[in-house]
């Protein structure tokens, strides 16, 4: 029996954006929270490096260097009315966090201390400028657990492992969603005026992934099957220091602290690619000059990987070399202490899985799928939009990586996930409670959870002819293989044919786990379907847009071409399984398009 | 390598008893206990349930004990356990539901009970952060890594035979904030902590040190808040 | 609000029976060292049972010294081992009900003990018996 | 899920290191030592209610199963009490020693400062019950 529930709001996701809208939701509206995962386990804990606002606590700096550091960053491809107010928003967001109780590493006169991070400058001097506000390595999990505190203090309602199926629609509304409790098996239906998606990202249609296996698209393929469009899907970002083999994320941080980056005959090779801020230019720069070296035959020992070396005598060369200095202007030298102090968890991931020591070996490093600037389209009060117009679909809300604002454009730098999290999750949060006030509880389709059925249905009673676990390795091999740093025509051909055999051949998956409780498989498979969709429509809108721009780097186009590509990809995924693609243009306030260098 | 996996197993819809199934397992030294688990269940058996998210220990999701001890299974590579034979069973004094899965309602109402939130309402006039120096912030460090896995909870003596015991997870959490300058609630987690269920339960069994795979110095943490509720200083 | 390094704070938390507890264990155990270890050293391996009777007793007891030392180890190590023995039981019954008798029956148990040793420990050995 | 299952699953099945083993035996010395107390409290007050009966625990004591038990107790008291000073000090004057290295290695000098204390009593005991029960003279007739 499928049970029913009646909510204002509710949130799907309890990662970063979905508490934050949440907290703000909760404040006026019946809210409540569903999240697949325990929502301290959601992916924003992962987050290392730290989260960027101009405070200027260490330096000058301003909201507007910021925004224009993020303009330039996205490849012009942000919408810099929705940048502008996001690095605005930003600097109240931090303090807000800090007022949460969120533990930031302070400076020596008590406030929140701030490093440099890749891409973010001192718009005069075009020098790296202290912006992201951090809490050692560990700011998302700070971030993440401050939330989820100040949630378990505000009595929020929770629903913990339930896992969204569907998103139920109602004359043209939102009118809430379909729920299975995995500790049970029940269908729930929840009843709502707003619905915000907040479901993170979908990296693990890669085979090299700093993302959970959770990441798995569920919020942006629900969305593409009811009729919503996805925005920009072909913008992936590769961060450039994945752990060899296991794509566990280096944070840019350790090159905030000094590290530098290494081929194999031992040269510091982005000085070659970005010679005014090499190791900390933006993410995009950084993997495709990897992926070159490595292309070059200049990997380590030849193969496929390099090195980053954050060993203090290294830093310390490098950092003379650079004349470096600390905030007082006394030149800046580490010693291994200090370096372990600001990336304690990163020291632990080298020694656990690698058996290295950063401070006495460099790190074997390749870049690694990332974060998805693409996503459900939003306005920048988390809106959902579902047309070029900016038509706004009622009641619908979404933040967070599974949104696309755009904020990061072609490519995200640094540190700004975590603020598009708190600053857009806290607006979605207050929208939608704004929203549930005004409107009336939708009416509830006949049936509605007879979707959801259906396609578990399918799952259960399949051919069983293919086999899930086969096709998710072909469909990360393939998404690397061509879907990756560097893309061409033929590739990204090969891609979308492949696919759409694979989706042919999901059509013949059967799970052999028929129970209800926990079934883990049979949730893992649906969730390779959400991949299935997410990857058709990436490859789509790669292969059509002809251009190269941040982390969309076509080798048969290897130029940005603002002529004809200044504009954001919509594509919508119709039942046949083809794609329609819309474009709408990119909004632009103060900061005309210049070539990027760094 | 050939490792042989011996998997607890239990599905409430099935079986009325657990029992252990073996999967002979042709794996690298250097795979972690989570990839085998995820390679049975998507090639040999979809049935297997357990729960992981991040892979690389930072989400909390995949406690369990590995030959006899808890660790995440993201965290333990294959060559780390020094043996061939591995034994996976769920956390010990958590309900089972099924398989690896253990029902972690009982540890996070334990959590909840702590009052795991900064308390102070007043604000800095300029609307901006509150001042610490790095030293305070330093006093409460260790005990703000932890990912609420429950590695530590379920492998302490006085939880197994008491789940009453607030455990040693609810006690870092509580110690994060007793400790953070900025809170003007110790007193009342201190309370909270000084009952027949809270602090004075731990033996000093030291397993859930030992067990946390965030390397948070647990027995410390709560022999500091021991500490604290006697002699009345937070120091 | 102002950045300083001072970090003690002073609160002011009510001692409950447990703390007392856990406060005796500890404090009562540093007593125990040289009571039980004299106690135990002399009279189980320098003595040893063999060489023990009831003249041995008296004669111990005759010394004002050793029935002090006698009477503080029948306070200590007895109150001790059964507030053990409670910690210990009480990790095992877990209703409310259950735990109020035990603590009553083991507090009854304790008393009746102490006395019967208290008791012994004044009156001495019994002088009618009459002694070999 | 608290059962007497899980309990002695866990105390005799979880791989714990020093600290489980430090804390089962400070647990099981510690009955064993109250167990003892309270018979020998009993027995002792005989001297007062029944020195007849006293005389009779007595000779039960001198038996060969009771001196082995009574080693056992020496070892426990000593375990007990070293253990017992070791974690009322880290608990109540130092809890920055309550570190994965201290603790295993104060936990291993427990044991062998315990075992030291214990072994020369043990070995004189033997020779007790031995000259004693069966007129073995070991040595120091
Ligand atoms: C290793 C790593 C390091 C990073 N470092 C940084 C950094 O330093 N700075 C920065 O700015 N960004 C960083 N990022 C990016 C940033 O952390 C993420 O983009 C961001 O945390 C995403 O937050 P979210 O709230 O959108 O999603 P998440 O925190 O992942 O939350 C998603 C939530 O949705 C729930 N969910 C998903 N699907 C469903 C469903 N079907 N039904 C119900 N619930 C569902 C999940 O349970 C989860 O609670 C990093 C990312 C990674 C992977
Ligand atoms: C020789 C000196 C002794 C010392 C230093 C000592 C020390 C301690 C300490 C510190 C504890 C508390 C352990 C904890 O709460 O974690 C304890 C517990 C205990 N002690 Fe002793 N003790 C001594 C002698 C005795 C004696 C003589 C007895 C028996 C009569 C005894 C019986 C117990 C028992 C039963 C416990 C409870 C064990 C548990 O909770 O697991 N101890 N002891
Ligand atoms: S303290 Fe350590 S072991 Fe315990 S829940 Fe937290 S992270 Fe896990
Ligand atoms: S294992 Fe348990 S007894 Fe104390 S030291 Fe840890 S909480
Ligand atoms: S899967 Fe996240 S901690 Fe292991």
């Amino acid at each position: 029996m499928t049970q029913t529930h009646v909510f204002d709001v509710v949130i799907v996701g309890g990662g970063g954006a979905g508490l934050m809208a949440a907290l703000n939701a909760s404040r006026s509206a019946k809210t409540a929270v569903l999240s697949k995962l325990y929502p301290t386990r959601s992916h924003t804990g992962a987050a290392q490096g730290g989260i960027g606002a101009a405070l200027g606590n260490l330096e000058e700096d301003h909201w507007e260097w910021h925004a224009f550091d993020t303009v330039k960053g996205s490849d012009y491809l942000g919408d810099q009315d929705a940048i502008e107010f996001m690095c605005r928003e930003a600097v109240q967001a931090v303090y807000d966090l800090e007022h949460f109780g969120l533990p930031f590493s302070r400076t020596a006169d008590g406030r929140i201390a701030q490093r440099p991070f890749g891409g973010h400058t001192n718009n005069l001097t075009k020098k790296p400028v202290r912006r992201s506000c951090y809490a050692a390595d560990r700011t998302g999990h700070m971030i993440l657990q401050t939330l989820y505190q100040q949630c378990i203090k505000n009595g929020i309602n929770f629903y913990d492992e339930f896992q969204v199926l569907d998103l139920i629609l109602s004359d043209g509304k939102a009118a809430g969603v379909v729920a299975v409790e995995l500790a049970t098996g029940e269908l729930h239906v929840f009843h709502s005026k707003a619905v915000v998606f907040a479901t993170g990202g979908h990296g693990r249609m890669w085979e090299i992934t700093s993302n959970a296996y959770a990441y798995t698209g569920d919020g942006v393929a629900i969305t593409l099957r009811n009729g919503i469009p996805a925005e920009d899907m072909e913008f992936f970002q590769f961060h450039p220091t994945g752990i060899y083999k296991l794509g566990i994320l280096i944070t840019e941080a350790v090159r905030g602290e000094g590290g530098i980056l290494f081929n194999g005959k031992g040269e510091r090779f982005m000085e070659r690619y970005a010679p005014t801020i090499k190791d900390l230019a933006s993410r995009d720069v950084i993997s495709r000059a990897i992926y070159l070296e490595i292309k070059e035959g200049r990997g380590i020992n030849g193969k496929d990987y390099v090195y980053l070396d954050v060993r203090p005598e290294t830093v310390n060369k490098y950092a003379e070399l650079d004349g470096r200095t600390r905030p007082d202007g006394t030149p800046y030298r580490v010693t291994a202490e200090e370096i372990l102090s600001k990336i304690p968890d990163i020291t632990d991931f080298c020694r656990t899985y690698l058996g290295v020591d950063p401070v006495k070996d460099p790190m074997p490093i390749q870049p690694t799928a990332h974060y998805a600037m693409g996503g459900i389209p939003t306005n920048k009060y988390g809106e959902v939009v579902v047309d070029d117009q900016g038509t706004v679909l009622p009641g619908l809300y979404a933040a967070g990586e599974c949104a696309c604002v755009s904020v990061h454009g072609a490519n995200r730098l640094g540190t700004n996930s975590l603020v598009d999290l708190v600053v857009f999750g806290k607006y979605a949060g207050i929208k939608a409670a704004e929203y549930a006030k005004g409107a009336d509880l939708p009416r509830l389709p006949a049936d509605p959870d007879a979707g959801v059925r259906r396609q578990l249905d399918n799952l259960l009673n399949g051919s069983g002819r293919e086999r899930a676990a086969q096709i998710g390795r072909e469909l990360r091999k393939v998404m690397m293989d061509d879907v990756g740093v560097f893309r061409t025509e033929e590739g990204l051909k090969q891609a979308v044919e492949k696919v759409r055999e694979l989706r042919e051949r999901y059509k013949q998956v059967r799970v052999s786990d028929g129970g209800k409780i926990f079934n883990t498989e049979l949730l893992n498979t649906w969730e390779l379907g959400c991949l299935l969709d997410a990857a058709l429509v990436t490859a789509v809108s790669a292969l059509e847009r002809k251009e190269s721009r941040g982390a969309h780097a076509r080798e048969d186009y290897p130029r940005r071409d603002d002529e004809n590509w200044l504009k954001h990809t919509l594509a919508w995924l119709n039942e046949d399984g083809s794609v329609r693609l819309g474009y709408k243009p990119v909004v632009i306030t103060q900061y005309a398009p210049k070539e990027r260098v760094y | 390598m050939e490792v042989r996996m011996r998997i607890f197993r239990f599905n409430p819809e099935k079986d009325r008893k657990p029992h252990y199934d073996v999967f002979t397992v042709e794996a690298q030294p250097t795979d972690r206990v989570l990839d085998v688990l995820e390679w049975i269940r998507g090639d040999v058996d979809g049935t297997l349930a357990f729960r992981r998210s991040c892979a690389h220990g930072v989400c909390g999701s995949d406690a369990m004990r590995i030959n006899g001890r808890n660790y995440l299974a993201c965290k333990v590579l294959l060559r780390d356990l020094g043996t061939t034979e591995i034994t996976v069973e769920p956390l010990l004094g958590l309900p089972v539901i099924k398989d690896l899965i253990v029902d972690m309602g009982p540890f996070f109402e334990h959590y909840k009970t702590v009052m795991p939130y900064l308390v102070n309402d007043e604000l800095p006039a300029d609307g901006k952060e509150r001042l610490q120096s790095p030293e305070q912030r330093e006093r409460f460090d260790d005990t703000t890594k932890c990912i609420l896995c429950a590695a530590c909870t379920t492998s302490c003596p006085s939880f197994w035979s008491n789940g009453q015991y607030v455990g040693p997870a609810a006690i870092v959490n509580a110690h994060r904030f007793i400790f953070d300058s900025r809170d003007q609630a110790a007193v009342e987690r201190l309370e909270i902590l000084n009952d027949q269920f809270g602090v004075w339960r731990c033996r000093t069994a030291f397993n859930c040190t030992e067990a946390c795979p965030r390397e948070i110095k647990i027995t410390q943490a709560i022999a500091e808040v021991k500490r604290a509720i006697q002699t009345g200083r937070v120091e | 609000m102002a950045a300083t390094t001072e970090t003690v704070r002073r609160v002011k938390v009510k001692p409950n029976y447990e703390m007392i507890a856990w406060k005796w264990m500890r404090y009562s155990a540093f007593a125990l060292i040289p009571l039980v270890w004299i106690h135990a050293i002399l009279q189980d391996v320098v003595v040893g049972v063999h060489a023990m009777d009831l003249g041995y007793v008296a004669e111990r007891w005759a010394s004002l010294f050793w029935r002090v030392f006698d009477a503080l180890l029948l306070g200590f190590a007895f109150a001790h081992g059964v507030n053990g023995l409670r910690q210990v039981l009480n990790d095992f019954i877990h209703g409310e009900k259950g735990r109020k008798i035990l603590n009553w029956s083991l507090f009854i148990f304790w008393l009746a003990i102490f006395l019967i040793g208290a008791i012994a420990l004044i009156g001495g050995v019994n002088q009618q018996f009459p002694l070999e | 899920m608290s059962t007497l299952k899980t309990t002695l699953t866990g105390y005799a099945g979880y791989r714990g290191r020093e600290g489980h083993w430090a804390f089962l035996l400070h647990r099981i010395t510690g009955l064993g030592v109250v167990l003892f107390l309270t018979i020998h409290i009993v027995d002792i007050a005989f001297v007062y209610f029944q020195p007849a009966l006293f005389l009779d625990a007595l000779a039960l004591y001198q038996t060969t199963l009771f001196g082995i038990g009574e080693i056992a107790l020496i070892f426990c008291v000593f375990f007990h009490g070293v253990n017992g000073l070791r974690i009322a000090y880290f608990d109540m004057f130092k809890p920055g020693l309550w570190s994965i290295e201290m603790q295993r290695k104060t936990t291993r000098t427990t044991l062998i400062i315990a075992i030291i204390l214990w072994l020369p009593a043990a070995v004189w005991m033997v020779r007790n019950i031995l000259l004693h029960n069966y007129g073995i003279v070991l040595f120091g007739g």
